[in-house]
């Protein structure tokens, strides 16, 4: 049962990477990111269950809480330096 | 379970440099839950501290220092590089087929000092984590030589990069700086990570200190604690997250954790024991290892994060 | 009573994993960013919240409970946060929502694929 | 039966040949590295492939478990993971560094302006 658990959030993982690959946005694919992150919290907690030592679950924590990072500077670079649009060197982000 | 590799394979190979970055996030994410898979708990916890804050961070910093786009590469000798590659990789798959397979427990590997590490740390280290008590006991020697590796690669970039007058005329700072007041106004983000930043640290703290009996340790710890000290530099800029941490105060953390490292070596070696041999620490050989470890741990918890922080704000901080 | 428990359990698990799935389709299949977000944030409140909670009752009151408990706060806590950055990043980016177009709006409909 | 025992490994050598391929196939130096970091992944793919063992569990010693993974190679990866951030982070500064002084980071731009000056 809990490998039933497992298989639908891999199935869901398997959707987030391909929302990633195919873009098309870079915020597609940082929404993406985000949500497999999300993802691999519970993969991580349930297949600690799976394997009866759920003692792991720090792990999960840890991705609970630098998942949060990785997003913030991810949108914040974006927002601020105009990936969007190709740049050359200098136009980035003068505001 | 592999095939979870593949898609990041798929991934990394493909886009631009921007995306590129999101593929390598994505793929140490599936990188981390393999390694569990594997019953590596601890290197899946190192893996998660790294690659989803840190690397991604840097590589951010390197893109806004750089330029982001990728120019379009000329097909000629990419063809070449191709055959090179699949005719590699044949031979590789060629050798693999005298490896042992998967998860065959008479293999080589497992049949030298392992099992003795197994056997023998629950008496003699007195620590259920036997990653722990491999890293920091057994092999002392070569953690602490990846510490000064660490060390190194701080002090590099430092070199490198650090130097103040080195941009030479000041237009803007990129990945944090002044330019990104409408990111410190903004009161959801800056109240939201206020709230997290102490949760982090803490945390930090508890994976260092509960290290020898769950997943965790110093590297760990480390890494999280710089993540902390990261996030507020991105919320709030990087002139006030100095004022917190400042430049001197991070070097001197980066040597005090390796100096703690070996002295505390070479405090077994003045009681009478071997180099980084921990059983002389203390009346009783276990309390003494145990002391040992958590000191060489912390050690490495300092040096680690202060490594991370330096070369984060040394990026940060360059002038474009 | 533990009957009960253990349906209830995995009532939630089940639950849980059929938003999570419904999630992801909907993080595939919507049109734009902002509607995309919604299938994210029912990955988050939803479908972890429903796992969460079916992995706590069978965990039994020990301190895997306490650090489940935990990683739903934190989940609940930094997901809207990390979603309101991006938000805010995607809009300033000058991603219009849909039904918002404007003459020189070329991304709603996810047509620019060159746009990395 | 054998061969499906040997498919993580050639997943291992796939992935090793993708950084492969994108350091030497790639002209950008950041791209490059991100190769490098693919290519470091793999490696330690591969040690923790290794070491796990059939029916055995994480090495965390608990009551009533007696099969665990091998240890070693955890230790060895857990600090090769640390120091690879370490070493990337130099190479990116050595990147940034290069922008600099070329202004550019790509490969073959900067042999160009080696010959002419």
């Amino acid at each position: 049962m809990m490998a039933a658990v497992a298989l639908a959030v891999l199935v869901t993982m398997a959707l987030a990477v391909f929302r990633s690959i195919k873009g098309p946005t870079v915020y597609d694919r940082i929404l993406a990111v985000n949500a497999f992150g999300t993802l691999t919290v519970v993969l991580i907690s349930v297949y600690g269950f799976l394997s009866e030592r759920p003692e792991f679950l720090d792990l999960a924590l840890v991705y609970a809480l630098i998942n949060f990072i990785g997003t913030i500077a991810v949108s914040k670079y974006v927002e601020f330096s105009h990936m969007g649009r190709p740049t050359g060197g200098d136009e980035l982000g003068d505001i | 379970m592999g095939f979870m590799a593949v898609i990041g394979f798929a991934v990394a190979r493909l886009r631009n440099l921007f995306a590129v970055v999101m593929l390598t996030g994505l793929f140490s994410l599936t990188a981390a839950v393999l390694y569990v898979i594997l019953d590596a708990v601890d290197v899946a916890f190192t893996e998660a501290a790294v690659g989803a804050g840190i690397s991604t961070v840097l590589m951010l910093g390197t893109l806004a220092l750089t330029s982001s786009e990728e120019r379009v590469e000329k097909s000629g000798g990419s063809k070449w590089a191709l055959v090179l590659v699949v005719v590699t990789g044949c031979v590789l798959v060629y050798g693999t087929l005298d490896m042992p397979p998967f998860g065959d427990p008479t293999a080589a590997i497992h049949h030298h000092v392992a099992p003795y590490y197994l056997e023998k740390s629950g008496q003699e280290i007195g620590l259920p984590n036997v990653v722990t008590s491999v890293l920091a006991s057994y092999r002392g020697y070569d953690t602490l030589g990846e510490v000064f590796v660490i060390f190194t690669a701080a002090i590099g970039v430092l070199l490198i990069i650090g130097r103040p007058q080195f941009g030479r005329r000041r237009s803007h700072r990129m990945l944090v700086g002044e330019l990104h007041e409408s990111m410190r106004t903004n009161v959801i983000l800056r109240v939201g990570s206020k709230l997290l930043i102490p949760v982090i640290l803490l945390f930090a703290l508890y994976v260092q200190w509960h290290g020898d009996f769950g997943p965790g340790g110093g590297f760990q710890a480390g890494v999280i604690f710089a993540s902390g000290f990261i996030l507020y530099a991105l919320i709030f800029d990087i002139d006030t997250a100095r004022t917190m941490i400042p430049a001197r105060t991070t070097r001197l953390f980066l040597v005090f954790g390796v100096l703690l490292y070996t002295g505390v070596g070479v405090a077994g070696l003045f009681l009478g024991g071997n180099f980084l041999d921990y059983s002389v620490l203390a009346a009783n050989p276990v309390s003494g290892q145990h002391l040992g470890i958590l000191l060489v741990e912390f050690g490495v918890g300092l040096t680690v994060a202060a490594a991370m922080i330096s070369i984060f704000f040394t990026f940060a901080h360059q002038e474009h | 009573m533990d009957i009960a428990l253990e349906i209830l359990s995995w009532g939630l698990l089940f639950v849980g994993s059929a938003f999570l799935v419904i999630g992801g389709i909907g993080v595939v299949r919507l049109p734009d960013v902002f509607t995309r977000m919604h299938g994210a944030g029912i990955i988050d409140t939803m479908g972890v919240g429903g796992v969460m909670s079916g992995l706590m009752i069978q965990a039994g009151f020990t301190i895997v409970t306490i650090k489940l408990a935990l990683i739903i706060g934190f989940i609940l806590y930094t997901s809207p946060t990390a979603t309101h950055a991006l938000a805010r990043a995607a809009l300033h980016g000058g991603v219009r929502p849909r039904g918002d177009e404007t003459p020189e709006d070329e991304s709603g409909q996810g047509n620019s694929s060159s746009k990395t | 039966m054998e061969l499906i025992g040997l498919i993580n490994y050639w997943i291992v050598i796939v992935l090793m040949m993708t950084g492969f391929y994108i350091v030497i196939a790639h002209d950008n130096l950041v791209k490059k590295i991100v190769g490098l970091n693919i290519f470091q992944v793999s490696v330690f793919v591969f040690y923790i492939t290794m070491a796990k063992v059939k029916g055995g569990t994480a090495p965390i010693l608990a009551e009533g478990i007696t099969t665990y993974s091998n240890p070693l190679p955890h230790v060895l990866i857990l600090t090769a993971i640390v120091v690879g951030v370490a070493t990337t982070a130099l190479g990116l500064a050595l990147v940034v560094r290069i922008r600099d002084a070329y202004g550019t980071i790509e490969d073959n731009d900067f042999e160009n302006q080696d010959g002419e000056p």
